[in-house]
């Protein structure tokens, strides 16, 4: 299972930059654990999806199935002192740094053992130890954010990156602009990656962008393509922008990649572009069923995969279950970290009481 | 005949856009997609694309360009998927649309409205829960609407479609598919209300409760229930937060000697507050106990639906409140 | 001895950056040029690029980056040239910065300082004088500081860089150069003041008077002008507009009964009507009169000198207003 | 007098653009016409400046000196029905779409004679009739503003265009690339201008810009750079930029200029950049001696150049004398033109009364 693989993914495309060789190792015990962690995120949002038209999720709901292949490449080529920031499209940035489909599932649910213990809510989730920092709700806001996380790392002279992850619909944001200048400015070692998934909602992507090859659209800051369907070809990329990163500087990375879903779950996802469209995604592009050939086209174990199927549908459904079973939040929680520093600090009530709020993240009390 | 609110102001921009060849709307979503809450459904296909234009995700952009076009003459309807959104491009909303009449010595004038849902919807947590009626009603330069119902919805919209000066109309995402009793009157094509003109909801001697928005139903609701404990409550629906109908708010209290103000937004500065000081700067003989405000709870908006109906008014609260007051 | 508002601010940033190497500076103009009003004069020379850093005129992007760097751990002190200015930025304040430790749970804190000179200065017209104290204290997960005096300025600011939350801190561009009385103690290193209390400027028995910023030392002329008329004003310097001092505003028109606030911004849910409603909610039956309040005109800011005036408080305004309060 | 002069302007330079010709062609009469213009720009903000250090002005105070090629440039190569919009640098925008110079200084003295009635002061000067649309206090607002003036031009279906100036500063901002984006989106005849003076208040271009060649930084908007201290290359490049942008929508020009002043009256200028800098502006490239050079080669008569200072010194003198003559502006102006349509608004005084504010443009009551 150690045995070397070479594989060719799609050339990568490149602006003011040099792209890196096509050609890229693996082994059937990486191609398994990318497998493994797509598909998990593959089936915890399928329970997501049927949840909601349960009725058991609420508000916004943002499914990531059909992008698995560049969180899955991007946390390979990362470690957990890198930092990382998304949009709402957050659910299986919680599982990559270190999170259970249990939190996510109980997140969604509003309970007390979710991700955010039920006060985020799905677009916001996050994991400060494993430097991750959300889960934005507001379209752009991330970037800056993404650019001030790798500020820190090079004023605490750190050798980490920033990535911040945002949508082909985002990527027209005056913001976004402002941070590449600035982080050129400085210095500071941010991958910028947009996920083009070739919609911001219902708009097509030649309807928003003018210049729709992201990658070329941060003027100096230089900028790669790659396929966004092939964890190999992320994985590679973002290697080599981290490396960048961290001599030169800012570097934009555009993967080109696919939401199976609507934009979320008000949207049937179908008005906008056609059945035909999503299936030819399905069929020819999937990331899972791409790495799944891999595998087996390199010897690995078809039984063995059905194992990790069956275990990984197992892992969902009780995560499913435990979630359901967890109780929700207790009324006293409405008042907790607001502040971290809350003296001298009462919040009024709705009925024109006042609280004293506390400081507790460990809800302890 | 029933009314949506979502159809009151479907109609009411359908109605306007036909009318005035100045009238044009964008936002995210408005054309293609028929609105990401449906409120423009059909209008791209009647109109074309050339005065119901997509938007990239570009508010401080497209906000600019709406209110550069208002300079020059036109009459846009800028529509934010939702009053969040808004704050990226609130400078173009306060510096450019609220004070250019005036710095201009009255030059330019900018007839504009920029409408979406505002406040709290469902589930949708602190960064898209947000009420915006006190910042914007702050400020002198704008005019701010709330309907309440479907009525409220299309004759608040026309009229400020057809004011010259730039108004902000907050709408209510819950209330846009529900369903309210509309009159001919209602229906007809120049049926506008004025702004700054709330509404006498209901009459009472007792108690007089204020509100807006979806606020407003529930305090009908209320005073129906009380009404039934002996407590009349008049129910006042502010409609226009900017201008402040100051002397039917007072004229009430005149009578009630009582009064409260109900809204989901945050407590400190809001309109609440305003209203408070409104009633006692002008009434404050004729009060029998201090006016009371039941406000959204000061947090951010938790997501989980049990911690998130404590974070806002209810029924319940504002009966245990106007009771108290009642007696006092 | 004396110090000015300037240096009080200076010192308070040189000694913090000292103190605490996770301390930055960042902003328009902050460095080379040595601040657009020299508030951070002489700290680019003493800790270096890397601590102070001039950015671009992108309001909404440094802004963020400042935020998302707070969020890592690093307590940024962002300058906004004026407030005015930060209405580029301040979905990032408002979304971002207050929202996220309630968002995450409590994970996440941002312990960052907003500063700059808000509201009116002399002649700078509409789009440069904007009181942005409202609109801030309306939304939690902010604290909101206003110094007055060259100890308001050193011990609040020490205060708010040295807390882990989100301060909006509001400084006035007339007050940066003015002298006042400092003692040892505020000169020390270690003095800070506390985010949340109010200060009692001067002892009163027959009027409460409530401002902060700038007008605290109109309400303080005014309270020894109409002593000599003998009626004793006691004077409350806010400090901190969020969280409120309530106890220490309520506590003294329990003695007074009679209360008026001042303040420079617009009226309609400004600082002003939420301080009358605290007092109505708080002390309804020990008040002789209404509470009053004295603003801002509800108008965009005029140009020119003799418009200027009109449109702000003036001792005389205040003078006037509490005597005839005083009599009441 | 109108026999043709040939010259050849300083070549463009361009980007995603074929650049016009820099042989053009002017008149005696031409050039008398800008150098008259220019002149009384100069003088303007010459006494501008002598009257802020003379405390008749107050606030801020941003003059234009050094800049004149560039405006002076615009409005050869456009109508009174092109829409312009500015930033805070703006008293000579008032003067060239038909203001008088006494407006000005009444403007910036606080009179009721005033370019608008003492209520805007020196950053808030328009002409709607002229189409002259300010005046902005905030960097880079006036570039979605001045894209959606082009918007209302083209949803007319009018032949006209709009420009909108802003600084090297201002083009860093988010909302150019928005609007940029827009515009090129849906075909907005808008010229973007660039007035490069190669600082942003303090701070040097390359400071604050990672890519200080602005033309270049419209990605997909075609770019033009040109000598902005000759007004023939700017009235050139403008001309062709117009015909551009009503076929084919929008395009940038950056215009190479020099402030000579400082940022505004508190700056001195001089902390920054060095004496010899400035100095060699003045004496190499400064605008007015150029064409002043242009006509005394060609043969225009130095007497009557004497003489059209003169008369331009006056009329300033003139100007300045009235303007202090003038009345300041009555008090219940105050309470004018906030709303355009006033029913049912109070307005709240400092004391707490209400005014009932009225629409009244021509200031009649
Ligand atoms: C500032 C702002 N405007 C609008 C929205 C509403 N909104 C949420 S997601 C979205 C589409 C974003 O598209 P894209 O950036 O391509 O990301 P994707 O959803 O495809 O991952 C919109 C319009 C928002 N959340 N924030
Ligand atoms: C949004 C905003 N931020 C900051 C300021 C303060 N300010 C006014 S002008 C200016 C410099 C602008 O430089 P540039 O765009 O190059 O224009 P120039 O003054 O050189 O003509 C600054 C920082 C402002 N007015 N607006
Ligand atoms: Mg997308
Ligand atoms: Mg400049």
């Amino acid at each position: 299972a150690s045995d070397k693989i070479l594989i060719e993914v799609q050339p990568f495309s490149a602006h003011k930059i040099e792209a890196p060789s096509n050609k890229v190792e693996t082994t059937l015990s990486e191609l398994r654990a990318h497998y493994l962690f797509m598909y998990r995120m593959r089936r915890m949002e399928i329970a997501a999806d049927m949840m909601y038209k349960a009725k058991l999720i609420r508000g916004f709901c943002h499914l990531y199935d059909g992008q698995e292949a560049v969180l899955t490449g991007i946390e390979a080529a990362l470690t957990k002192q890198d930092s990382i920031v998304t949009s709402y499209r957050d659910h299986c940035h919680h599982i990559s740094r270190g999170g259970t489909i249990e939190e996510v599932m109980a997140e969604l649910f509003g309970r007390s053992t979710g991700a955010t213990k039920g006060l985020g809510g799905s677009m916001h989730m996050y994991n400060r130890k494993a430097n991750f920092y959300g889960g934005n709700g507001i379209v752009g806001a991330q970037i800056p954010l993404g650019a001030g996380l790798a500020f820190a790392h090079k004023y605490r002279k750190e050798p980490n990156v920033a990535i911040t992850m945002y949508g082909d619909g985002a990527a027209n944001q005056g913001q976004k602009y402002e941070a590449l200048n600035m982080a050129a400015l400085w210095n500071i070692p941010i991958i910028f990656v947009c996920e083009n998934n070739h919609y911001g909602m219902g708009t097509a992507e030649w309807r928003h962008a003018k210049n729709s090859s992201f990658y070329t659209r941060g003027d100096f800051v230089p900028g790669l393509k790659a396929d966004g369907m092939d964890v190999l070809a992320v994985k590679q990329v973002v290697s080599y922008a981290k490396k960048y990163a961290l001599e030169h500087g800012p570097i934009i990375l555009e993967l080109d990649t696919y939401r199976y879903h609507g934009h979320s779950m008000s949207d049937p996802g179908s008005t906008y572009r056609s059945r035909d469209e999503i299936n030819a995604m399905r069929t020819e592009r999937d990331p899972i069923e791409r790495v799944k050939k891999l595998l087996l086209a390199n010897g690995f174990d078809a039984a063995e995969l059905k194992k990790m199927d069956k275990e990984v549908k197992k892992e969902v459904d009780d995560a499913v279950e435990k979630a359901k079973a967890a109780p929700i939040p207790p009324d006293h929680w409405l008042w907790k970290n607001v502040y971290a520093a809350p003296a001298n600090t009462e919040l009024r009530k709705v009925d024109g009481g006042y609280n004293t709020p506390d400081y507790d993240p460990e809800y302890k009390n | 005949s029933e009314m949506t609110v979502r159809d009151a102001l479907n109609s009411a921009l359908d109605e306007e856009l036909a009318r005035d060849d100045k009238v044009y709307i964008l936002g995210e979503e408005v054309g293609e997609y028929q609105g990401a809450y449906k409120i423009t459904r059909g209008l791209l296909q009647k109109y074309g694309a050339d005065r119901v234009k997509d938007t990239p995700i570009t508010e401080a952009g497209f906000c600019g360009i709406a209110v550069g076009s208002a300079f020059a003459g036109l009459k846009p309807v800028c529509e934010f998927m939702t009053f969040n959104f808004a704050m990226q491009g609130i400078d173009q909303i306060i510096n450019s649309a609220a004070k250019t009449l005036y710095m201009s010595a009255g030059q330019i004038s900018c007839p504009i409205v920029f409408r979406g849902p505002n406040g709290a919807a469902a589930g949708v947590a602190a960064q898209h829960s947000q009420c915006f009626a006190a910042w914007y009603s702050h400020c002198p330069g704008l005019k701010v609407l709330a309907p309440y119902d479907a009525e409220d919805a299309r004759g608040l919209l026309k009229a400020a479609i057809r004011d010259p000066d730039p108004v902000v109309f907050l709408e209510n995402e819950i209330l846009y598919g529900q369903s309210f009793p509309v009159t001919p009157e209602v229906l007809d094509k120049d049926f506008t209300l004025p702004i700054g003109k709330a509404k006498l909801m209901r009459k009472g001697k007792d108690l007089t409760l204020v509100a807006f928005s979806k606020m407003v139903g529930y305090c009908l609701t209320v005073a129906e229930k009380l009404s039934k404990e002996g407590i009349e409550i008049e129910v006042i629906n502010l409609r226009s937060i900017k201008p402040l109908d100051r002397e039917t708010i007072v004229n009430s209290v005149r009578k009630t000697h009582r009064a409260m103000f109900v809204e989901e937004g945050w407590p400190q500065c809001g309109v609440g507050s305003e209203i408070v000081t409104v009633i006692q700067e002008h009434a404050f003989d004729e009060l029998d106990a201090p006016v009371v405000r039941v406000t959204g709870a000061e947090i951010p908006m938790p997501y989980a639906a049990n911690l998130e109906i404590q974070a806002l008014p209810q029924i319940d609260d504002i009966i245990t409140a106007a009771r108290k007051l009642a007696k006092k």
